[in-house]
């Protein structure tokens, strides 16, 4: 697969560090995009008036109004097609998807269209177009706005696919969206909106060809993204009170994968522990160890581990949801039974 | 009579405990002196004949069998029993 | 309308020449030089001809699977649609699309769709991105009456209405989706009132007189330019060949498609103007030859298009470096 | 054809000195030739060749330092005039080298990580002489670091020259060369003697009721179901380990390092000359019954030449016998990096004070020879009472 690796303009302004929220620094990213381009406009389901369903998006309509801050009917694949169609035209549609369950609605725009004009255009035809969705159980959302189907998309190719996890990546990631000549699905996961930490200065653009090492180890490496992070940064403190140091590689890109990072930091330590929020069953977990499999296998010394949903649409109540999502303990776990002990 | 039967118990001896040199081994002589056998090679020795030839040795009689003679009478006769 | 003399003989030679086109394409389909499915437009030619004679350059076009007309009539060189069909690299989609995928930036044409309904989106999407360009571009978009099902055009219609898009929507209602006759897959088997319910101004024209649709597609892009709304055209149009190469027409009788073909959209225009004397029998004998000529001269380019070679398999997934 | 690798030959080997080569380029070697002198940190030692055939290239040069397993030269066939090394003749007298032997053994399938296998390609080390740690009895990375560390076994076709510093190494050639393994037990006993701070415990103890038990239960079984004596001592050794568990592990690179498995080395004379101590493994994880089992397959196969070199090196602690050959007791030279071996007498009729009577008891002296840097004589004492403990209760198979 060819990866696509765009020049990014840096748009970075000078301002101290401060404090603030994954929600603002997607809306800051937003804000930003929106003064820098006439061409950008966001359009979904309550991103106007309601001010997103997420509060993204709160804010803006009152700055650039309601064509580009465009409220559009519940019509997922209209507006998605509409997306596509308005980028084929030469805008930059940010669109937005209230959660990756209801994006199935617009799958057939998604896969069939965007991902493919490229290609079945001989090259003629490209869509700059954003999409991006929330992800992920945590808020007791029960089976139809709970679930983390991004490895969907992540299959595809014609996208790319991409998981911010932290403020930065919040921050930085549309910028190189926005810059990308084809489609680019951007997850959110839920449970990172209210996620508070330090910001320095503007937009860092960020390289979405890299996977991101969030802690470096040498007894076994951890790899996850999105909303998985934050739980395995802590399953690594954990582990590092018991002296195992793990490496905790965030893939921020779901597609392409940056199999260099994890193949170099898994040559490393040998040991292998995938953490995703999709089900087992055909994840993104999954790709990721027959990878490993098949470029890796002389330097694995335990059995690659995957920390997994359960195989169960996400359940409303609070114990059972939790029973089915990745825990911190299971990373322990599953981090000790590769390191034989 | 015994010869041939005696051959065959070297041939299984030698089986057991193959860097025995079964051309210096003396039949009248006690094997476990003779070869230098441990108690464990003595035990294979005796359980592959029970198997063999199909006869019981019981615990007691086994500190009888201590030359290749003596347990190719031993099996001789108790062939003939059955 | 009267047409000219130039007028006319531009109609037929369109008309001509995707029928045709698509006559060579089923004998080469028949060859084993075509694969894929191919769905032939014989019958419909008025539609796409009549819609497009009806619209500038400037302006966007975008289609179904069954889009040779549409392609050849917006002005594709037919050597490129056939070479596309024969998987050349010289082909419209560099033979990355065949039959059901023609493409050309060129002609702001946006390609040959073949899930049914999904090309009503983008279509609404190039719509929109006119709209808030504030541009005066019409995009029209071609679909047959089975795609009015799809749940899709109705939020589409919805779409395109609420948001006063400038496009055209044209429906090429041939009375079978597949082999499902109309009857049997719409409760409201009037397919412009559908449109009208979201508060689109439609008309049902007769698909089959191509003066009749390029009137009527007048008037509507003329007024999509006017009122910057979008607007409806049903063309009760029926298709003489089966669905594709695959279809034994189970589903409809042969006297219903030889009732058809007796108001073949070539012949009743050529009888019509031969009446009104604006064209002569060597002119339509003429205009004949012309469009086997380039059909002929379509296929030799095709034949003589190199194959894509495989190492450029995965071009044009993702965009290169550099471009766009 | 061959080559010609830094050889293993210590516990903390992991590099040697090249000293001075012996041979250059075009000359011929034969297996057992003297080929270089190279110097470890504890010894300066001759390194032999155990390939047939011309040197083609010295690869390193005199006075380096380099790793363990590392090429020193390459070696070339001969001419086709050259005598090819005689097929051993399966002469019943003599024990087939197990170089010939072992290939028409399948090999067992040996479970490993990949980076395991990985690393032990690397460093010319034969999977089998490594001691595995992992789940399910896998070797993993760490095991192949250790094996790099301790002492590897001389691979089945490895020379005599690669001799592991235990005292049990296997004749793994013919005897012809038994001077060479000879000279490298003395070695490898003079460097235990040399560094290790022995010291030495003995106890009587009673087998009288033992033996008693063992004959009931034997009485009902038949001849191949039978249990051994041996095997009855082994077991004790084993349970007695739980106890002290202290002597059951290593002393690697200045520091003692306790093994979790119990490898219950068991030494076996050879009557082609020398013993071998192949391990039981996980012996801590067996019944009387099973480890009979055990006991008697590893001596048939070790009779055979049959032993996987993972028995051969994997032993955490060894058991020495000369009962069968009548010697009251045993006093071991433990077999560096273990630190204890535990020895034991002819079991013989003797009288025996108990309860102030005198009776006849059939004794055994049981003796522990163990390393002072790891356990002192307190512990060592503790650990043969509970042997003692363990035979004076009823025997349970």
């Amino acid at each position: 697969m060819t990866a696509v690796s765009v020049d990014v303009t840096t748009i970075s302004r000078a301002t101290t560090a401060r404090s603030i929220t994954y929600r603002e620094a997607m809306r800051e990213a937003l804000r930003e995009a929106l003064r820098a381009d006439p061409t950008v406009f966001v359009m979904g389901e309550d991103v106007g008036a309601y001010g997103g369903t997420y509060a993204v998006t709160r804010g803006l309509l009152a700055e650039f109004g309601p064509d580009r801050i465009r409220d559009a009917p519940l019509s997922e694949s209209a507006f998605v097609g509409a997306g596509i169609g308005a980028a084929l035209a030469g805008m930059r549609p940010i669109v937005e998807i209230m959660t990756v369950n209801f994006s199935l609605l617009a799958m057939d725009q998604i896969v069939n269209a965007a991902a493919a004009m490229r290609h079945m255009s001989g090259g003629q035809f490209h869509v700059p177009l954003v999409i991006r969705m929330a992800t992920g159980a945590g808020r007791q959302l029960a089976a139809q706005h709970s679930h983390s189907l991004e490895n969907w998309y992540a299959h595809v190719p014609g996208l790319r696919v991409v998981a911010p996890a932290t403020i930065a990546d919040a921050r930085g990631m549309l910028a190189t969206a926005l810059a990308d000549p084809d489609p680019v699905l951007i997850f959110e996961h839920v449970q990172l909106y209210a996620t508070e930490g330090e910001l320095a200065g503007g937009s860092v653009a960020v390289d979405l060809d890299r996977a991101a090492i969030r802690r470096s180890g040498t007894d076994a490496t951890v790899i996850t993204y999105g909303g998985s992070l934050p739980r395995a940064l802590a399953a690594a403190d954990e582990l590092a009170k018991a002296g195992i140091q793990i490496e905790v590689i965030d893939l921020r890109s779901l597609r392409p994968l940056d199999t260099a990072t994890i193949l170099a930091s898994v040559q490393r330590t040998h040991r292998a522990v995938i953490v995703d929020e999709g089900w087992k069953t055909g994840s993104l977990a999954g790709e990721i160890a027959a990878i490993l499999v098949e470029q890796a296998f002389w330097e694995l010394d335990a059995p690659i581990e995957r920390v997994c949903t359960a195989e169960v649409p996400i359940p409303y109540a609070r114990h059972l949801e939790i029973a089915a999502l990745p825990k911190i303990s299971e990373i322990v776990s599953a981090v000790r039974r590769a390191c034989h002990g | 009579m015994t010869e041939p039967l005696v051959a065959e118990l070297l041939s299984m001896l030698c089986h057991i405990a193959p860097d025995i040199d079964p051309g210096v081994v003396d039949p009248r002589r006690a094997m476990v002196d003779q070869l230098d056998l441990d108690s464990m090679d003595y035990q294979s020795f005796l359980a592959a004949i029970s198997s063999r030839y199909h006869i019981e040795i019981p615990e007691t009689d086994v500190a009888r069998l201590r030359t290749l003679e003596e347990v190719a009478s031993y099996v001789t006769e108790h062939q003939a029993q059955h | 309308m009267n047409p000219t003399r130039d007028e006319a003989l531009r109609l037929l030679g369109q008309m001509l020449l995707i029928r045709r086109f698509e006559e060579r394409a089923a004998e080469d389909y028949a060859a084993e030089k075509i694969r894929g499915f191919l769905h032939l437009y014989i019958g419909e030619e008025a539609v796409a001809v009549g819609v497009l004679d009806a619209i500038g350059p400037e302006d966007a076009v975008i289609a179904t699977y069954r889009e040779h007309g549409h392609a050849l009539a917006r002005g594709i060189p037919p050597g490129e649609i056939m070479a596309e069909m024969y998987g050349r690299s010289g082909g419209c989609s560099r033979g990355r699309g065949g039959s059901m995928h023609l493409f050309s930036r060129a002609h702001r044409f946006y390609g040959g769709h073949g899930i049914v309904s999904g090309l009503l989106p983008i279509a609404t999407g190039l719509a929109l991105a006119e709209r808030l360009r504030g541009s005066s571009v019409v995009t029209v978009a071609f679909f047959g009456e089975g795609a009015a099902a799809e749940g899709e055009f109705h939020e589409c219609m919805n779409l395109a209405s609420l948001w006063r898009l400038p496009v055209l929507f044209v429906c090429e209602n041939n009375l079978y989706a597949m082999g499902t006759a109309l009857s049997r897959s719409h409760a409201e088997p009037e397919i412009h009132k559908k449109a009208v319910a979201h508060r689109i101004e439609s008309e049902v024209v007769d698909g089959m007189d191509v003066l009749a649709v390029v009137e009527a597609a007048r008037r509507a892009v003329t007024a999509i330019r006017a009122q910057g709304a979008p607007r409806f055209l049903e063309c009760m149009t029926y298709r003489f060949r089966p669905h594709s190469m695959f279809d034994p027409e189970l589903y409809r009788e042969r006297t219903e498609v030889e009732r058809w073909k007796q108001r073949c959209p070539i012949e009743a225009f050529t009888a019509r103007m031969r009446e009104a004397g604006v064209l002569s029998a060597e002119d339509i004998a003429a205009a004949d030859a012309e469009a086997i000529a380039t059909v002929n001269a379509a296929r030799s380019f095709a034949e003589a298009s190199p194959i894509e070679p495989v190492e450029h398999l995965l071009d044009d997934v993702y965009t290169p470096r550099g471009v766009a | 054809m061959g080559e010609i690798r830094m050889p293993s030959l210590g516990a903390d080997m992991d590099a040697g000195t090249l000293i001075e080569w012996r041979i250059a380029p075009g000359d011929r070697v034969t297996r057992g030739a003297i080929v270089a002198l190279i110097e470890t940190q504890k010894a300066t030692m001759e390194l032999e060749s155990f390939v047939d055939g011309e040197i083609e290239e010295l690869l390193v040069e005199a006075g380096a330092t380099v790793a363990v397993g590392t090429l020193l030269a390459r070696v070339r066939a001969v001419g086709a005039e050259v005598q090819v090394p005689p097929r051993v003749e399966p002469a019943p007298s003599i024990a087939p080298p197990i170089a010939a032997v072992m290939p028409a053994q399948p090999a067992p399938r040996i479970r490993s990580s990949p980076a395991a296998r990985k690393l032990a390609r690397e460093l010319g080390l034969d999977l089998q002489t490594v001691v595995p740690s992992g789940p399910h009895g896998a070797i993993v990375l760490r095991d192949v670091e250790r094996g790099r560390a301790r002492p590897v076994a001389a691979t089945l076709v490895q020379p005599p020259a690669v001799v592991p510093p235990v005292v049990q190494r296997p004749p793994l050639v013919a005897p012809a060369v038994t001077g060479s393994v000879r000279a490298a037990i003395a070695s490898a006993m003079a460097r235990s003697k040399r560094e290790i701070p022995h010291y030495y415990l003995s106890h009587s103890i009673s087998l009288e009721a033992a033996l008693r038990s063992l004959s009931t239960i034997n009485a009902a079984r038949p001849i191949a179901d039978r249990i051994l004596p041996a095997a009855v001592m082994l077991h004790a050794v084993m349970r007695a380990l739980w106890e002290v568990p202290e002597l059951n592990g290593f002393w690697i690179d200045g520091a003692y390092q306790p093994s979790e498995a119990v490898h219950l080395g068991t030494a076996i004379a050879l009557r082609t000359g020398g013993v071998i101590a192949p391990a039981i493994l996980d012996a801590d994880q067996q019944s009387l019954d099973q480890l009979m089992s055990a006991l008697r397959d590893l001596v048939v196969r070790a009779r055979a030449h049959r032993l996987r070199a993972s028995e051969l090196t994997g032993a955490t602690i060894t058991v020495t016998s000369l009962g069968d050959r009548g010697c009251e007791a045993v006093w071991g030279v433990i077999n560096p990096p273990q630190v204890a071996i535990i020895g034991f007498g002819a079991f013989a009729e003797r009288p025996w004070a108990s309860a102030g009577q005198v009776t006849c008891h059939r004794v055994i002296t049981a003796t522990l020879s163990a390393d002072h840097r790891v356990t002192d004589g307190h512990r060592g004492g503790r650990f043969l009472a509970e042997l003692d403990r363990i035979l004076q209760e009823p025997i349970t198979p």
